[in-house]
């Protein structure tokens, strides 16, 4: 039996309730095994982990159809995996292996696979969301019902490309659902110092569009807000702003290690924890059975490791690949 | 051959043929729909192509640039219209760190089939935020190409190889060319292939080399004095070397004439390239002449002497041709009062 | 009797109420000789004239101090005459002239006199906010009670260094007045085809200031919301957005003929001109005979058309201005 | 002389000194304040010199870059830290079109006394758009200034010369650099003047230019084969066009060797100034050795070979002294697989 594809892993999300536990399992064992490659010396560069915020990502790939366009952040393997992409790909490209999803060329901060619709994943923060909203110009022109998935980060909401891609998106009615995550820190910097709301969704006023603050640690409840304003942007009613309440286990990148933080604020964030909402509530509906998470821990952990081991034991790119993919043509 | 038309309606025409043949092709930008275009490049392609495919936008170059880049990353052909050239630098990010590196960055899973279309060029009074050419800016980025047509066959050549070309090309339009008119071979025939020049001009002592307003100012100064073979360079980056190098390699003597600041302009890389390539096969040090290194002024008599001129061309390639030595820049050599 | 300095004619303004009519009246009147130097083919490149939005500028100039810095537009004449620049500065520089204010570097779009506070305006829209933002930064840190005023237009509230510029002074609390002058038209487009929302002044709730939409054809409203907005930055109470609603006669730029506008536009707003406005106030006040504005419009158009012969009789600059002022140490 | 500090240090050192000596020195960015600043240049000057003089901002790099634009004209210095040089993408309006335009466009009424640091440079993994080095993007704009430190004394003498200088500077910190310790002498004397290179090693066969990481290859190149006088070019723009042309004309050879891409590199410029002004006397045709017109790949084994490498620069450079021939690029002769 080969390992299921990103198409495929997309759909087994779309049809089956249990596989979001089982895939946030899969994010936050894939996130611990990214660091502890880190540690080892493994990782170049940066990572951008997601822990704490599973809920976003899965919320938001349960409901976009493969032939929407998700445009998200260097904060990207969270929704990368949700999406579909396996952790094969997601791990060798952190590794910088030909098995990684852009054949090592990208790196950690650059995930993308177009057959699920993750775009390029870009690493300055706010760009994406004029891109967003780009992919939705094409729904539009096309008169497709396809829509369009920014996802961004609360820091990203004072950055001018976030102004001018919510009034575009507002003032042409495109189907585009603008995420912001709000983790509650861009880099070492609280968000209260750095932005002039407390709610992101309220700047959703000033392009005349919903704004909407969602609980970001419940799966349900994301997937449900995102559902109604995939539904505004299919139906031809404009832009939507989500604000996802979420919270960021880790530090900002790598090493760093959190201390600006004031004491006690990640365990209050813990109590809330996204799988444990999610578990619980699988149990309550007779989903999962009460003891099965532990199971599935050990079956993901296992596909985990497997994983790591394979893009591991993947090449690096052969020299060529430097040459190729630079313009059209010089295909590799 | 072909009609005569107008710069402006050259561009025109390429857009409108290229929309005609693609559905995917789009034009977006400030008042380029119901206005017809700051520059009226793109009157009545609204009427003809619907308001879904001709896109008035707010002010906001960073957003619909960038949106351009993920309408091109999503089967659209987008060409956008920046109405000065400066103006890109409020969407630099956009082209030139999105755009750009898409391709690459997804081992060609998306590329960006999009045409940035910016007027460029001193001359009528802009001042110094709307009238520089700033090819520079693109130069030493993988992944972009620009080009710069100097006559209405080439505007409307390179604009729909432009918008038929996958990856994002930077486009520049001299404002004070719009109003030029020339022979264009209109349909497939007439559209050319970006990456290379022409001669222009033949001729046997010096090749000159120029790139849109200064390839007619190196062709009037070569109606006296040396033999000058004029190459218009079309596309910058990449540049056609091959076409620079046989032509040196006859003539002997290389002299390149850009409207830009001596520092940054193509003309250093055309002359590097030659300099290895030829070293002692020249006659004579090659010479850069070009704009000196100054904000452009906004009085025109200022502005005038800003821009090399058909005398000072003439002038110096003449001097270059008759002593052999280098020629200085008039900024080093003129008393300047 | 030497002609008045900018700095005098800035004083003449504060001192004396009847001024305010005076200076409408020459702002006006610059402007249709302006137009004409342009229509006589002695104006290069562009011309952004206010006709029809006097009061705007006369309001902020009688309100701001010398020291407080204001950082307006291309469409910057009205304001340069108000704050004190002289008509000969003014046209002398849209000419091309020694005698202009920046001795023909900079041209119509570029006026500038720091003895009033006039940083020099810039041709990209929305550049100046941050800008205005950074002078308030200055006196932050020196501790001084000046404040800066950011002057643009509705089509640059959809840029990104709004937003940005917004929101670094909303954080910072920095003394900044933002005077957000709604013309109803961005060059050819109408607010409502370009603007998410109808008042530019609620998007003040997106960095938690005031904003406040302000009547800009009537000279005294624009200055009491001025006055109180700067007394705010003063007291270290942060910055304020106004909308000055108004309107220009005339087209965006140079010939442009503005037929885009809905019939019978011009002319509704015609009947509240600012200037007629102003003229009957201080008529009521006593400040004015009944009949002396055709006296004003006399003097003044004497003293405007004596300021373009000295213009145009100005020299234009000497080769060697070419290269002055690049760099400090090679001035002129 | 002086003391050992790494290049981090000597930054913060320069910083401490400014702010010491100016009260309008400001320094302002992401996380420069409280958290010390992402590479830890800033740590502890928000102790000494408090929140009104070490400023976090939000990220909205147009925002803060603009207000240092306006803060530089009404009578402070800002310092300004972007984290990576990339980012300039999203100001790159507010640097170009108005802090080095609005001296001449006033008149010299308002200067902009402004520093730019920037972390630059490639071969710590962080991919496409976080490790050029982007010195092209400033080099066509009169106005603008470009130092590039090689080492912890230039790194002190540049960045306090930057921010003493009344024009906007935009300083070029490796950040592969940081670590790497050097003697610097502290205090005025060890101030140095902008638009000054200098030869750090010695030699007879050949000039090589390098600039920040490549002083460093170029030097370690050097210990064996041809007589190598290598130069530390130290500032970009303007770069010491004296010192280089009076090395060349003693070696007889020129190599450059830069970090970044080959086409809109530095090199070319100063290959074809010297091509211009040393014409005929040149013994073999100068070389520029670069980085491949490519995005950064995140690869390591890629990216160790996007950078010119010590072997490298040894090979090409003896080779050109013992050919005197056209040396190609390496990705021109080696067999790609
Ligand atoms: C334009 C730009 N400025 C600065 C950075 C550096 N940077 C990377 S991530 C980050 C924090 C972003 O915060 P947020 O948007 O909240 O996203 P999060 O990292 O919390 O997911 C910063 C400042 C960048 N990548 N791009
Ligand atoms: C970044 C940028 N984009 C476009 C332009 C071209 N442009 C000049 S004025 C203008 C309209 C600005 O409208 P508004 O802000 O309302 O000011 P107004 O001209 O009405 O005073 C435009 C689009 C520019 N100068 N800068
Ligand atoms: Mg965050
Ligand atoms: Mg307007």
């Amino acid at each position: 039996m080969s390992a299921p594809s990103a198409v495929e892993r997309r759909q087994t999300l779309h049809a089956e309730r249990r596989e979001l536990l089982v895939r946030g399992i899969e994010i936050r064992a894939t996130e611990e095994r990214i660091q502890e490659l880190f540690n080892d010396g493994l990782v170049r560069g940066s990572t951008h982990l997601c822990i704490g915020q599973e809920a976003v990502s899965l919320g938001i790939a349960r409901e976009a159809r493969p032939s929407d366009l998700v445009v998200a952040t260097y904060r990207g393997h969270g929704i990368a995996l949700a999406l579909g992409v396996t952790p094969v790909a997601v791990m060798g490209e952190i590794l910088g292996r030909v098995v990684g999803c852009a054949g090592g060329n990208g790196g950690s901060m650059h995930l993308s696979d177009m057959s699920v619709g993750l775009y390029p994943t870009s690493a300055i923060v706010g760009s994406g969301i004029p891109t967003a909203a780009g992919a939705a110009l094409t729904a539009h022109v096309r008169g497709t019902d396809d829509a369009a998935i920014a996802i961004f980060g609360d820091g990203a909401a004072n950055i001018g490309a976030f102004h001018e891609g919510l009034n575009l998106a507002a003032i042409k009615q495109l189907p585009v659902v603008f995420v912001c995550e709000n983790n509650l820190y861009g880099e070492y910097s609280r968000q209260n110092l750095t932005t002039a709301v407390d709610d992101i969704a309220s700047r959703a006023a000033s392009y005349s569009m919903p704004g909407v603050v969602v609980d970001g640690q419940d799966v349900d409840t994301v997937a449900a807000a995102t559902a109604e304003a995939l539904a505004r942007a299919r139906a031809g009613d404009g832009p939507t702003l989500l604000e996802m309440k979420t919270y960021r286990y880790r530090g900002h990148s790598r090493s760093d290690a959190a201390t600006y933080r004031p004491d006690g604020e990640l365990e209050q964030w813990q109590q809330r924890d996204p799988l444990a909402i999610l578990e619980a509530r699988l149990v309550e509906e007779g989903v999962i059975a009460a003891d099965e998470r532990g199971a599935i821990e050990a079956q993901v952990g296992e596909a985990v490791e497997a994983a790591a081991q394979e893009a591991l034991a993947s090449p690096e790119p052969r020299l060529k690949a430097m040459f190729e993919h630079i313009v059209a043509g010089d295909a590799g | 051959m072909g009609e005569r038309l107008r710069m402006r309606e050259a561009a025109r025409r390429a857009l409108d043929d290229e929309m005609a043949a693609d559905g995917d092709v789009v034009v977006l930008g400030e008042d380029v729909a119901v206005a017809g275009g700051p520059f009226k490049v793109t009157d009545g392609l609204l009427d003809k192509y619907g308001e879904r495919r001709v896109i008035d936008t707010p002010i906001s170059e960073a957003g619909f640039l960038g949106a351009a880049v993920g309408a091109a990353g999503t089967g659209l052909r987008p060409v956008v219209e920046i109405m000065f050239i400066e103006f890109i630098g409020v969407a630099f990010d956009q082209l030139i760190t999105e755009a750009a590196k898409v391709r690459y960055l997804s081992r060609g899973q998306v590329g960006c089939p999009m045409v940035v279309r910016a007027t460029v060029g001193a001359g009528l009074g802009f001042g110094c935020q709307h009238s520089q050419i700033l090819d520079g800016w693109f130069r030493g980025t993988p992944g972009i190409k620009v080009c710069i047509p100097a006559d209405s066959a080439s505007m409307y050549g390179l604009l729909r190889a432009a918008i038929r070309d996958d990856d994002p090309v930077v486009f520049l339009e001299h404002k004070a060319m719009y109003g030029d008119r020339g022979a264009v071979e209109v349909g497939e025939a007439g559209i050319m292939e970006i990456g290379r020049g022409a001669v222009v001009e033949g001729g046997s002592d010096v090749t000159v080399v120029g790139s849109g307003l200064t390839v007619g100012i190196a062709r009037k100064a070569a109606d006296a004095g040396p033999s000058m073979e004029v190459i218009d360079l079309r596309t910058l980056v990449p540049w056609d070397s091959e076409l620079v190098l046989e032509s040196v390699s006859r003539t002997g003597r290389l002299v390149t004439v850009e409207e830009g600041p001596y520092s940054g302009g193509w003309g250093a890389e055309v002359v590097a390239h030659v300099a290895a390539q030829l070293h002692g096969q020249l006659k004579a040090p090659s010479l850069r002449i070009t704009s000196p290194d100054v904000p452009i002024p906004f009085a025109g008599a200022l502005e005038e002497r800003y821009l090399p001129t058909v005398q000072l061309v003439a002038d110096q390639v003449a001097q270059l041709v008759t002593t052999d030595a280098a020629v200085a820049p008039w900024w080093q050599t003129e008393v300047l009062a």
